[in-house]
């Protein structure tokens, strides 16, 4: 079992058009740059993966990341919980020009979803947006005299995470806040696709300390000193 | 009318009022400005969306890790006691009310503890973001807010106008004027500013404003 | 913020007749076995707490931990997936005899349902169960062409966990799998109790590697060299 | 009728089958002998509810470890990359399609896929554990069991007469007698021993046993 493949072509092999792709990240912390330039990249020279379905909490800061994969316009429709940044105006001006989907989803809502589209929960409910606009058409239950909004799980074909530290069975950890999203995103993807800090043998992550166990990694891409997204944006990337 | 108070201002009364021990949630922006006002000898322990519990203040600049921040996306340190943790796990202590306080800016509050805080209505890009978790989660859900919009008109209503993050959910109110309870859904006035009668503030606020024993003045120092 | 009590009885305060109690530990690992012992030890000296409910994936082995509660009478009801052990004569004597009710759940709908009382989602739907006597009487419904069953929360009073090491904070860590149910159980109780082996100061223990944050715990009693629920049986317990 | 196999033929048999790479649970008891008779050069990757990926064999009695245990109480030991979670977690993993194969034991088989393992019905403690979980959360459900009854009645039938444990999720039957998978509702014999007749197969076996194609033979070593 040797989940390291030697270049992006292998790791990003089988990412089609239309597809559905969790993108880890909260603000700058997580987001996989180096992923999501390689498959940029590979939409400028082919044409595909286009029309794709990107979830992730936020829509793109910038000019780089997911604003990159927008500006490019690969990017049908975005699942998030905050569509806003310091430079939002790859997402604004597609959204408002009507190019592009928006499904606005509470974060905590967006996080269990994609928790229970891991854990084989079709769906559950919660008290988050009862009442509101977000709630409408959902179905609306009553339990011990309170109401509560019923939400779906949320699956992909493909997640793009970042971690810190992997072993070739695909066993994970993530640096500080970085972690957010991605070990829930490694779970509910068809397909995992990690880029990582530096790779381990097996053994060396001590088995009380994976945050991601390696049964929820596909394919994992070594990439030593990562960009980090808000640090690029603060030196001026565009 | 009267003097108010400044955004700091506010910040600093409701920082007065967080218990030692609490586990508290500030929102982005303005109520983040809370921390800086805790007084010495509490223990207040901040939880953020993004997952960290007990992050302590901002790096000095130039010094900062952008992997550690909150979810204003502004860098932060750690306490002694710190964790990370991922986002389902936050969100199951926000939702599962294990956080004592939440404290959120407010475009609306109704006397039912209706809040609207996250879409001015159609034409913008509308952002959620952790707050409709948040209303329901924390056993305490207090607003800090401009007693007045811009405008000059209430925010403290009989009912929301613009869309709501939440229903029933505000527990007290820390405007530029007044501190405000929320019981039975009811406005309880607990403090105004000691210069402004009772009437003038009722002509800033869209509901009746209920007086339940003494109301208390609201005093800050300059901050 | 100090959670640390200095012995049992500021520990335990407050657990009262009737109320629900989880208590970690699958098989003998993870055992909370002095915090059990001492309740059993009050109940016997002061007839109280009795008629507990009380949540854990088995239903006592021999004659120690939850076994002992069940042979003292403070049991009126088990919650659990898996009411057998290699030596189970406490709680079958107690269930052929009428003595003590069994509410039997699935132990991946025993975790989740813990899980969901933690997290605040009143009820979620699991594949688990579909089509047996175990879904007799709860809601069902399809999504996507797949029946599901609907199960609730489940909430406690109290918990009474095992951990490693913990801080006065009340971060903790875990021991192998002793790990098993008590992460979940400590989000899940009114009042979290932890025997920890060693306690440590705030911030010894690594931020990335806290399996239950502070939050979820009340309080912390230090059992160095605690005992093994297992060990004991082996050693031929009585 | 002919010899049969044993439990730890019926193992060796089932374990030929498993992929390399493949994420694996094996029930309590007898499913467990699986492990052993693994081909040489096959990584398996073994899961236990109780929160362990990635564990080894039993340790030499003495050494053992009651905090490193697995579902079946049993000690054991930790592969290099073997890793720690909590149940739900564990059942995450489970429920939501990520385990290539589990394997269970079981009292009796319905040519839908249905399986009854957890309860002779009325009089006994019932015990379910995570069987119920199990059947709906692997890629393919494996069943290793005697054909037949201590009593010699068929265990493989038209449909279950015990409590169910799940339903249609069965889709291969390692029995003392044959390979039979279950496809569209039907069991399809694979393998039988050789020295049987079908129809002296079929006499023992509850529900028609459909043939497509080649009948392989169930050749097993003495182990």
């Amino acid at each position: 079992m040797n989940k390291i493949c030697p270049n992006f072509d292998e790791a990003l092999a089988g990412i089609e058009d239309g597809m559905a792709v969790m993108i880890g990240g909260f603000g700058g912390a997580g987001a996989p740059i180096e992923l999501i330039h390689a498959l940029v990249e590979r939409y400028k020279k082919t044409g595909s993966p286009g029309r794709l379905t990107v979830i992730n909490n936020n829509a793109g800061n910038g000019a780089i990341g997911i604003a990159a994969m927008i500006y490019a316009g690969m990017v049908a429709k975005m699942v998030c919980s905050f569509p806003r940044s310091s430079d939002p105006k790859a997402f604004t001006d597609a959204y408002l020009a009507g190019e592009i989907e928006l499904e606005l989803v509470p974060q905590g809502t967006l996080a269990e979803r994609i928790r229970a589209g891991g854990a084989g929960i079709p769906a559950f409910y919660t008290p988050s947006s009862y009442g509101t606009q977000v709630a409408d058409g959902k179905p609306i239950a009553e339990f011990d005299g309170k109401h509560y909004v019923q939400e779906r799980w949320l699956k992909a074909d493909v997640a793009l995470i970042k971690a810190e530290v992997a072993d070739r069975k695909g066993n994970l950890t993530y640096r500080k806040a970085a972690r957010n999203f991605s070990p829930l995103m490694a779970t509910a993807a068809k397909t995992t696709i990690v880029q990582a800090g530096r790779i381990v043998e097996p053994g060396e992550i001590d088995p009380e300390q994976v945050i991601t166990p390696g049964i929820f990694v596909n394919r994992i891409v070594e990439i030593p000193d990562p960009k980090q997204e808000e640090a690029l944006l603060r030196e001026g990337a565009k | 009318m009267t003097s108010k108070l400044t955004n700091a201002q506010i910040a600093w009364r409701a920082a007065q009022d967080l218990p030692d021990g609490a586990y508290v949630n500030l929102g982005i922006g303005f109520p983040e400005m809370i921390a800086k006002f805790k007084p010495d000898g509490r223990e207040v322990i901040y939880h953020t969306e993004n997952g960290i519990l007990d992050f302590g203040e901002a790096p000095p600049a130039g010094e900062e890790d952008w992997d550690l921040i909150n979810a204003g996306k502004k860098a932060v340190t750690l306490n002694d006691g710190a964790s990370f943790f991922h986002h389902a796990d936050s969100f199951a202590m926000v939702r599962g009310g294990h956080l004592d306080i939440a404290v959120l800016g407010a475009y609306e509050i109704a006397e039912n503890g209706d809040i609207a805080n996250w879409s001015t209505g159609p034409g913008s890009v509308p952002a959620v973001g952790g707050a409709m978790d948040l209303v329901h989660g924390a056993k305490q859900i207090w607003v800090v807010t401009d007693h007045v919009t811009k405008k000059g008109e209430p925010k403290l209503l009989k009912e929301c106008r613009l869309p709501l993050t939440g229903v029933g959910c505000v527990t007290t109110v820390y405007t530029s004027l007044a501190v405000i309870d929320i019981v039975n859904q009811r406005f309880v006035l607990r403090e105004k500013l000691p210069a402004m009668s009772l009437a003038e503030l009722q002509a800033v606020t869209g509901a009746e404003l209920v007086v339940e024993g003494t109301i208390g003045d609201l005093i800050v120092p300059e901050v």
